[in-house]
């Protein structure tokens, strides 16, 4: 167990690595150049090429990224050449946001997609698990920005109940904190819904079908016993894989939700800094997202090995 | 004294399908033993093997008429191809600006109201069903052949090969995927054709992934086995033998890409990557006219009911298909 | 002659031009702002012109004076609006975001009152010499830096040699090249500074003013780390700067400003701003209440807010535009007859309803916005004409119709705005394709030959979004002007360019009125650029919020603003 | 089909452990309804032992689970009923039958590997049985899961309980099954083919062990099996099922040594008797398959296949006669009294007919033990046959191993071995022994990782990747799994077509020409070639197959239990074909099996393999006599037998065999073997002694002794029938 962790984690590197090349090779094609983000588009040509140079923005990509590396792996994750403020503390803090509003977001979507899902799966072919099914999946390819937007016409604007922004004034207290986040994260719930759901419905339908379920039926178990002991366990594995895998999907989503709902997240600082050719702070957003999803997935696999002796064992 | 209706009978599928692979299937084989059997028994067991599939055929398309999911589901994509396809005889252009009736609500002449340019939304929201029936199926197949190359390369060679191609697409999953997609449309440029690429490439990690995994429950089987003793080249036995095999995976992954590839052509024209105006593309109207949602909210909610129950359709041939085959 | 020689007969230039009606008394107001008049001289001036006024504006002016409460002390205001793209620093900063930031700590020379006139503010007067290549300003005493140190004409030298220094990559040289060298900023004495022009320049103190934004006065010692450490004479300082989130302000206890009654300013404690880049969210915020002024808000989706009982949305005149440019070095635009052609095409009452529900003003194809600037327009706005606009086709040797891409950014109005141009466009015979590029694409190019690969200068066909610029000349030379940097159309008229320097260096306002209607007929009949409308800046605030001075648009100053009862 | 209601015992007898009545179960599927029971009649009796036997697909299962109130929703019960200890099974409450299911009757399934909870450790799950029916707290239920875990004589329970089912042998899971099963004394124990699937030796351990506990439970036993010979074993009486219908019923010796139906009879000659080779007889096979469910049958479902149907036959279904009452003379009496116009039958009832302990459904049940054989003629006489001299192929010390994990799996270790031309050289051994990755490193499907493979004097490839065209063609397989074997997306055509281009190098012209020659030696119809193999029998898939290896003219073909997967009569034609194949081709097989029977059928030599070593090779006749080796003793005292009269003693293999990560030092065997010296076994690898010219196995004990061993523990195993 603590080997396939060690080994995950080795594994990281690499990918990380890879990542980051591909970082800095992505600024590089993206249009216009870290000088121009900074000075604008009514600066001059010479101002402009000489900021590049103070920069060291002129040098060729592979010493670019042989500093930035350099510098990275001890620790010192630079500046923003465009934001003028340290690297490393603004990427956490908006990562931190962004943990808490996805974070809030999983809390709902994993309870409510797997008794969605289960319970489809056990009522199977039923008009209930064709309803759910059906309106999950739905949910979920509705666009994040059609379901904010209207939750957030009829919720804050409309009828008040919630605030319009995600995050709360200075001062709150703890429990504001999730007051605020009810309504961001209602439309990531939705675009996380449907797959979870499904997945699980799967996976009890298979479980369903396997020979120890039988056994356990036949042991005279109750229904009950045979769900929560049986059934639910197994059935867990392919969901919870799913839901490690889609933490990918749901900071893609972060993106829109924290335009929409006005929070500071990692999605919105992502997105600027690859417009803005902010190399530094892109690099380190994109590597901690990177590396949030790989620790999700390896959170997943150790769940699944706790959930599966086998894996658990044989690892 | 059956258990029907209980939560925990045993599956239907199981002792259907499990039946006919299991080492003591219940279910007959419906083939005759032709080694040695009495002639007129053969002829009458193979006459009866043909009406049987004959049989199947006409059930199941018997049994889809009467699903209601999948026939509701059918209709409504039915509904959007044809007004994909006739939406200029049935309604008023769907570009044609008038200026001085802007954001005018449901009205006899215009029975969706009209958006910020004055355009007719009904007419908009109809042709906007071109777009995304051309991106989104066109997207999906694209991502099913790259995705399919992939996995099937990643998941035939095993090893080496599939350890490098492995480790690049969890590089490519672990960026975020607003991150890609800026990437792509960045290099690419932009048009319907782009898109379609665009899109099917951000799924092709995923897709090959599935894909992959489908290969490699595939090639250790023992045709496969059978290809190599005879000599087949590796990409014979990749295209010709495991391929056609699985083709269930893909079916399934490709559903479900379908979805996700409309929601994508929407999110990318939300985020101005995507189709350019004035084009009605459902998502790119969504995102345009989204700033009128509180004073004109018929610019925006008819487009995102379209896109809505056209989503809803799919899903629901899906799901349909799914039930009457499973049965 | 005198400083107050010279005032003098200007004064009596600007009454007499009012009375001949070659002027509006609006543009008195402005023009003698200009020359640094006081609002009280200007007041007196245009008693003295006597008659009735003949005031030109549609746009109705802010009602932010009339029926005032008094003002109520304390409090902070909450804004919204964009983040800064970059760090806001007052040197380099070309955005909203930063402009509006930057307006709250720092202060500069001359600022623009609510009808783009001018109205003193570090500096307290200013005059030019005869040739009007010699500026001098008489700076404010005991005004001192948020830090203790003492304002004074050294700050203002050091402010103005940094933004020349191509160095520093302000936007600024852009805007003062050829007008204003390095060296040309000179320290009289502790409160005087004079700028010695390249050439004659009658708009100068538009050029120190907040209208061109860089030119704020910084410590002389400015380090270039503003946001952790700013230091400013303006009436608030900077707290706290999260990039792309807020930024908050507490008031300077130590401004120098009192209003009339000798209140000490500012008059609020402090205030937040939040950054939020979707308008939409903007106008959300504002109507549930969480927020109190919005400085700039955009026409699309604002219905909701001019509906909403609790919000005040402010309409001011502005010259801001959007520049229909044709690049008339590349086909089909060389031909003048299917630029013009195109401009028949446009609907512009149309597009004014569409685009701004009819509150902006229709334009002339020039940035000569009429009620703005002084220059009567040419003749009235080009009107819908099919028929002219194919027999311009059929002239241009292109009756059988024209095929043409037009370039625009996904921001603001810009697509929508193309697409009734493309839809206006094509009973005429004219096809239009629109290639819409995200703001980052459409503004990007490459970092070895920026200007000859962004696509904003260099489209066959664009549309670029202009703010307001208090001066036409700014415009000319940063438009239209051979040597213009951002002339996306490539223009060069020599009729034009004369015209333009004779302009630029007579004070006579009889003879600037006259040249400013050659320039804009000579703009008008060539057609590089169509400018469908002078867009209204439009602010919106919460009914309680009053106070807030400024032209609309991000130039928003804070300082008197409270919020009553 | 009406069922007539009528009490088959008199109403003051104790209630039978299992009494169904006239069931009739159908399934719906697609819209249609099929058939499964057709008036099923049985009954067993309190600690009674009954078999219930038939091929795949014969509706045994169905009555199982039927009698559990376990059928698929979309099965139905149209008729009839099942009462369990005289309760109406249909009658119970949820809970009631809830209480009643592990109470009064449980189940042990076929994988035992599947049947546990993966998740759940073997105590938890042995202690719910405890829990949920005796109430019992965690700490008793625990306490009584490890008493009923040392029931079941599985080794350290203490262990057991904390372990997870993949953790344990196929064995010890099936243990594990069974004490759930018998945790709370049920009344009826139904075991549904509980050895299939594990091995031989494995197999035998499990039937000692319900042979054991039978002695100490009450339960009465439904034993579910395909497996005759396991109903030698265990059972009284045997109920032959076949297409939905008990065709015959009595006690398991009169059935097994007097059957009087001919299906019964069918079953009984396929099976190849212990000792048999190809060289005395072809097997025996039964003509045509089992009629497709919801196929219409007129008359007796049988006569379609039954070798001594007359017309009467299929004209009306007989009864199930009391044997030797009715069947013998009423039956015969109806069959000829029987109008010719089907019109005129007056409706039969189905039952049985007459009290008795034995009934046929035949009308000619007396003529049964006359039945013609249906042996093919075999084409050549295979004693012409014989060997060549000179070796085709020569393995040479070859070694593979395999990572898992961080573990290095050593799957074949040092085999050598050679083959001549014609010749069948068998290969035995557990599973796991490395039997089929030889067969790979062979055919270089597996790269060996040292070691030589030689064909025709010519060293090969590793990798059948890098072998000429010519090697491929001369060295095909036969696989194990005929649902695998062939493409299902392509057509049986498409298959032999693309062989015999690739391997034939035959051109267009020739090529359709060859693909029929193929399909006829294999004796498959043209029409099936059109098919897909999803539309084919198991049989005909393995009988495809096996045209595709023959489709270049092979020198050798590796089977690889070609026949193992499938029904007794089907494995009969099966290996009737290949030993016709081998006759008219020349061709030299290796042949892999776990069924020692088939082995010694087929081979002319035979090697055994233990722990990935080739441990004993000789004739197929000299390893299967003592002398040899003692795992080679142990195997072939593990295989249940027909033979009701045979004495023979079990040799009891102790543990499960050792990882292949870590073999045990010296003899690999001496962990497990009956006859271990001393530390000789454990530290030295013994050396392959010859017990006579040809014969070698790897053992310390030279040959004599070893005789003297095995000749008083117990008789050569039996030849002879």
């Amino acid at each position: 167990m603590l080997r396939l962790i060690g080994r995950r984690l080795l594994l990281m590197v690499p990918t990380l690595i890879l990542a980051s090349i591909l970082i800095f090779a992505l600024a590089e094609v993206l249009p216009g150049d870290v000088g121009r983000s900074i000075l604008g588009p009514y600066a001059t040509q010479e101002q402009v090429a000489l900021l590049n140079h103070k920069l060291g923005a002129d040098k060729p990509l592979y010493q670019r990224y042989a500093v930035w590396a350099g510098n990275f792996v001890t620790g010192d994750w630079g500046e923003s050449p465009v934001l003028k403020v340290p690297v490393r503390p603004t990427v956490m803090k908006a990562l931190g946001n962004s943990m808490v509003l996805a974070g809030f977001a999983l809390l709902l979507i994993v309870p409510i997609s797997i008794v969605l899902g289960v319970f489809s799966g056990l009522r199977r072919d039923s008009a209930l698990d064709r309803a759910i099914t059906v309106s999950t999946l739905s949910m979920t390819v509705i666009p994040e920005f059609v379901s904010g937007v209207v939750l957030l016409y009829i919720f804050a604007v409309w009828l008040k109940w919630l605030p319009v922004t995600a995050m709360p004034p200075q001062g709150s207290n703890f429990f504001d904190r999730f007051y605020y986040l009810i309504l961001p994260a209602i439309p990531l719930m939705f675009l996380e819904l449907g797959y979870i759901a499904r997945m699980a419905r799967v996976g009890t339908v298979q479980v369903l079908a396997m020979p120890y379920i039988r056994t356990a039926v036949l042991k005279g178990l109750p229904r009950r016993r045979v769900i929560f002991g049986h059934v639910l366990r197994n059935a867990m594995v392919p969901t919870v894989t799913v839901i490690g895998s889609q933490v990918g999907w749901l900071i893609g989503g972060l993106v829109v939700i924290e335009t929409l709902f006005v929070y500071p997240g990692i999605g919105k600082l992502m997105v600027d800094a690859a417009q803005t050719h902010d190399v530094p702070m892109l690099e380190a957003a994109v590597l901690v997202v990177a590396v949030i999803y790989m620790v999700a997935n390896l959170i997943a696999d150790i769940i699944v090995a706790l959930l599966n002796p086998r894996i658990r064992m044989g690892g | 004294m059956d258990d029907r209706g209980s939560t925990l009978g045993p599956d239907p599928d199981l002792q259907a399908e499990g039946m006919q692979l299991g080492a003591d299937p219940e279910m007959l084989e419906l083939r005759a033993e032709a080694a040695t059997g009495p002639a007129g028994q053969e002829t009458q067991a193979n006459a009866a093997a043909l009406l049987e599939q004959r049989r199947q055929r006409r059930y199941l398309v018997r049994a889809l008429l009467r699903s209601p999911t999948f026939m509701t589901g059918l209709i409504v994509v039915l509904f959007w191809v044809f007004m994909a396809l006739f939406s200029q005889f049935v309604t008023q252009s769907p570009t044609a600006v008038d200026a001085m009736h802007t954001l005018a609500p449901p009205s006899a002449a215009h029975w969706f109201g009209t958006d910020d340019l004055g355009r007719d939304v009904l007419a908009r929201t109809m042709a906007g069903a071109r777009s995304v029936l051309v991106i989104a199926p066109l997207a999906t197949l694209l991502a099913l052949l790259w995705g399919g190359i992939i996995g099937l390369v990643a998941g035939f060679y095993r090893g080496i090969t599939d350890e490098i191609i492995m480790r690049l697409i969890d590089v490519l999953l672990a960026l975020p995927i607003i991150i890609t997609s800026i990437l792509i449309l960045s290099l690419l440029g932009k048009g319907t054709a782009i898109i379609i690429i665009a899109i099917g490439a951000l799924f092709t990690p995923v897709v090959s992934r599935t894909i992959r995994s489908a290969v490699i429950g595939e090639r250790e089987r023992e045709y496969v086995m059978a290809a190599r003793l005879r000599g087949e080249r590796s990409a014979f036995v990749m295209a010709r033998e495991i391929l056609p095999n699985i083709t269930q995976p893909i079916i399934v992954e490709g559903t479900i890409r379908l979805g996700y590839a409309v929601f994508t052509a929407a999110t990318l024209s939300f985020l101005g990557f995507g189709l350019a105006p004035p084009s009605p593309d459902w998502g790119l109207t969504i995102a345009t006219e989204r700033i009128f949602l509180q004073i004109a909210p018929w610019t925006v909610l008819f487009p995102a009911a379209a896109l809505a129950s056209l989503v809803v359709g799919v899903n629901l041939i899906t799901d349909g298909l799914g039930r009457v085959f499973s049965k | 002659m005198s400083d107050d020689q010279y005032r003098r007969d200007y004064a009596q230039h600007l009454i007499e031009q009012v009375n001949k009606g070659q002027m509006t008394r609006r543009q008195l107001l402005v023009r003698a702002s200009v020359f640094g008049f006081s609002a009280t001289a200007a007041g007196s001036l245009l008693a003295a012109c006597g008659g009735s006024s003949s005031g030109g504006s549609s746009a109705s002016p802010a009602p932010s004076g009339s029926s005032m409460p008094a003002p109520v002390m304390g409090g902070t205001i909450k804004m919204i609006g964009p983040a800064p793209i970059t760090e806001p620093d007052p040197v380099t900063i070309y955005d909203q975001g930063g402009i509006v930031l930057v307006y709250q700590f720092l202060e500069y020379l001359i600022d623009l009152d609510d009808k783009n006139g001018l109205k003193p503010k570090l500096a307290e007067s200013w005059t030019a010499n005869d040739k009007i290549d010699v500026w001098t300003f008489k700076l404010r005493s005991g005004v001192t830096f948020n830090d203790g140190s003492p304002f004074g004409a050294e700050d203002v030298v050091t402010s103005f040699e940094r933004i020349l220094n191509p160095k520093s990559g302000s936007g600024a040289l852009s805007q003062l090249g050829g007008v204003l060298s390095p060296g040309g900023t000179k320290k009289v004495d502790d409160l005087t500074v004079e700028f010695h022009l390249d050439k004659p320049f009658a708009d100068f103190p538009y050029m120190v003013s907040g209208g061109n934004y860089n030119t704020a006065i910084l410590p002389r010692n400015y380090n270039g780390n503003n946001t952790k450490n700013p230091v400013g004479t303006g009436p608030f300082m900077m707290k706290n700067y999260v990039a792309k989130q807020s930024a908050s302000f507490v008031k300077n206890p130590t401004y120098w400003g009192k209003d009339a009654a000798g209140n000490q300013l500012p008059y609020v404690d402090g205030l937040e701003y939040t950054m939020v880049e979707d308008n939409s969210a903007q106008n959300l915020q504002l109507q549930s209440g969480a927020v109190d002024v919005q400085p700039q808000t955009v026409f699309q989706g604002a219905q909701a807010l001019f509906a909403d009982p609790n919000l005040r949305v402010d309409i001011y005149p502005g010259t801001g535009i959007r520049e229909v440019a044709f690049n008339v070095t590349k086909t089909p635009w060389q031909d003048k007859n299917l630029r013009q052609a195109v401009a028949y095409c446009l609907d512009r009452p149309a597009i004014n309803k569409a685009l701004y529900d009819g509150r902006s003003n229709l334009g002339y194809d020039t940035f000569w916005e009429p009620s703005v600037f002084a220059g009567s327009p040419p003749s009235t706005p080009r009107a819908q004409d099919y028929t002219k606009a194919k027999q311009l086709l059929s002239d241009g040797g292109k009756s059988a119709g024209l095929d043409v891409t037009l370039t625009v950014a996904k921001y603001l109005e810009n697509p929508q705005l193309a697409q009734l141009i493309q839809a206006q466009c094509k009973p005429a015979g004219i096809n239009v394709t629109i290639n819409q590029l995200s703001y980052t694409a459409y503004y990007a190019g490459s970092s070895s030959d920026y200007y000859g690969t962004t696509p904003w200068i260099n489209a066959a066909w664009d549309i670029t979004e202009w703010g307001s610029r208090p001066a036409p000349g700014i415009y000319a030379a940063a438009m239209l002007l051979p040597k213009a940097v951002w002339s996306s159309s490539h223009w060069n008229n020599p009729d034009f360019v004369t015209a333009f320097n004779q302009y630029e260096s007579t004070v006579d306002e009889a003879t600037r009125t006259q040249l400013a209607t050659k320039l804009s007929q000579i703009q008008q009949d060539d057609t590089p650029i169509m400018v469908p409308f002078y867009i209204t800046q439009l602010r919106t605030q919460k009914k309680n919020v009053y106070g807030i001075q400024g032209p609309g648009s991000f130039y928003c100053d804070m300082s008197q603003a409270f919020m009553a009862a | 089909m009406s069922a007539v209601e009528q009490p088959v015992h008199t109403p003051d007898a104790a209630p039978a452990a299992l009494d169904v009545r006239d069931l009739e179960v159908t399934f719906h599927r697609r819209g249609r309804d099929l058939p499964v029971l057709k008036g099923v009649t049985l009954r067993i009796e309190r600690g009674e032992a009954y078999g219930l036997v038939g091929e795949s697909g014969c509706g045994k299962t169905t009555l199982a689970m039927a009698a559990l109130r376990y059928l698929a929703a979309n099965g139905t019960v149209d008729a009839g009923r099942v009462l369990v200890d005289g309760q109406d099974v249909s009658t119970l409450s949820e809970e009631a039958v809830r209480k009643w299911r592990g109470e009064q009757i449980a189940m042990v399934y076929q994988d035992p590997a599947t049947a546990l909870s993966p998740a759940m450790r073997i105590g938890d799950q042995v202690a719910e049985v405890f829990r949920y029916h005796e109430g019992l707290g965690k700490a008793e239920a625990l306490e009584k899961a490890r008493e009923s875990l040392r029931r079941v004589a599985l080794p350290d329970p203490d262990a057991t309980l904390r372990r997870y089912p993949f953790e344990l042998s196929g064995g010890q899971q099936q243990r594990v099954v069974i004490a759930m099963a018998l945790a709370v004394n049920p009344h009826l124990l139904v075991l549904d083919e509980p050895t299939t699937g594990l091995d031989a030796t494995v197999e035998a351990e499990i039937l000692d062990l319900i042979e054991e506990l039978r002695g100490r439970i009450n339960a009465a036993i439904l034993l579910i099996t395909h497996n005759l010979g396991l109903v030698r074993r265990l059972c009284e009486r045997v109920g032959v099922l076949y297409a939905g219908r008990l065709v015959e019923e009595g006690p398991a010796r009169d059935i097994f040594t007097d059957p009087r139906h001919p299906y019964t009879m069918g079953l009984l000659r396929c099976v190849p008797s212990f000792g048999m080779n190809k060289t005395d007889a072809a097997l025996q096979t039964i003509p045509g398959t089992l009629p497709a469910l919801g196929e219409p049958l007129e008359g007796c479902v049988y006569s379609a296949r039954c070798p001594m149907a007359k017309p009467v036959c299929s004209r009306r279904e007989p009864d199930l006669y009391a044997w030797p009452g009715d069947a013998g003379t009423r039956g015969e009496a109806e069959a000829e009294a029987m109008p010719a116009d089907p019109a005129a039958y007056s409706p039969h009832h189905a039952n049985p007919v007459g009290e008795g302990a034995r009934h046929a459904r035949c009308y000619f049940a007396a003529q049964v033990a006359e039945m013609p054989t249906t042996t093919p003629v075999l084409a050549a006489s295979l004693e012409a046959r014989g060997a060549t001299e000179g070796a085709v192929l020569e393995i040479g010390d070859v070694s593979r191993a395999f990572k898992d994990g961080r573990k290095r799996l050593t799957a074949v270790h040092h085999v050598s071995l050679d083959l001549k031309r014609g010749e069948t050289f068998g290969l035995v051994g557990e599973s796991g022994s490395g039997k089929t990755t030889l067969a790979k490193c062979v055919t270089g499907l597996i790269a060996a990782d040292s070691g030589s493979v030689t064909f025709e004097g010519k060293l090969l490839r590793a990798t059948a990747g890098r072998r000429s065209q010519a090697a491929l063609r001369a060295i095909q397989m036969v696989f194990q799994n005929p649902d695998s074997t062939l493409n299902p997306a392509w057509s049986t055509r498409a298959i032999l077509t693309r062989s015999v281009r690739k391997l034939a190098g035959a051109r267009s012209g020739s090529v359709r020409a060859k693909v029929d020659e193929l399909s006829a030696n294999v004796r498959v119809e043209p029409r099936f070639l059109l098919q897909k193999p999803g539309d084919l029998s198991g049989g005909q898939k393995q009988r495809i197959a096996i045209a595709r290896a023959f489709a270049g003219d092979p020198t050798l073909v590796v089977c690889d239990e070609p026949a193992s997967a499938l029904d007794v009569s089907v494995q009969a034609s099966i290996l009737n074909l290949l030993v016709e194949l081998q006759t008219n081709e020349q061709v030299s097989y290796i042949f892999i099996s776990h069924d020692l029977a088939v082995v010694r059928y087929i081979s002319d030599r035979i090697g055994v393999m233990y722990l990935a070593e080739l441990i004993e090779v000789g004739s197929a006749e000299e390893v299967f006599n003592p002398p040899h080796h003692p795992y080679t003793e142990a195997l072939l005292s593990s295989i249940p037998t027909l033979d009701f009269d045979d004495p023979h003693e079990r040799v009891a293999l102790r543990g499960s065999m050792p990882s292949l990560s870590d073999p045990p030092t010296g003899c690999r065997f001496h962990t497990r073997c009956h006859r271990v010296l001393g530390d000789i076994c454990v530290n030295e690898v013994p050396p392959f002694q010859e017990a006579v010219a040809g014969h070698t196995y790897m053992c310390h004990i030279p040959p004599d002794e070893l005789l003297a061993m095995q000749s008083a523990a117990e008789p050569a195993a039996p030849i002879e029938k």
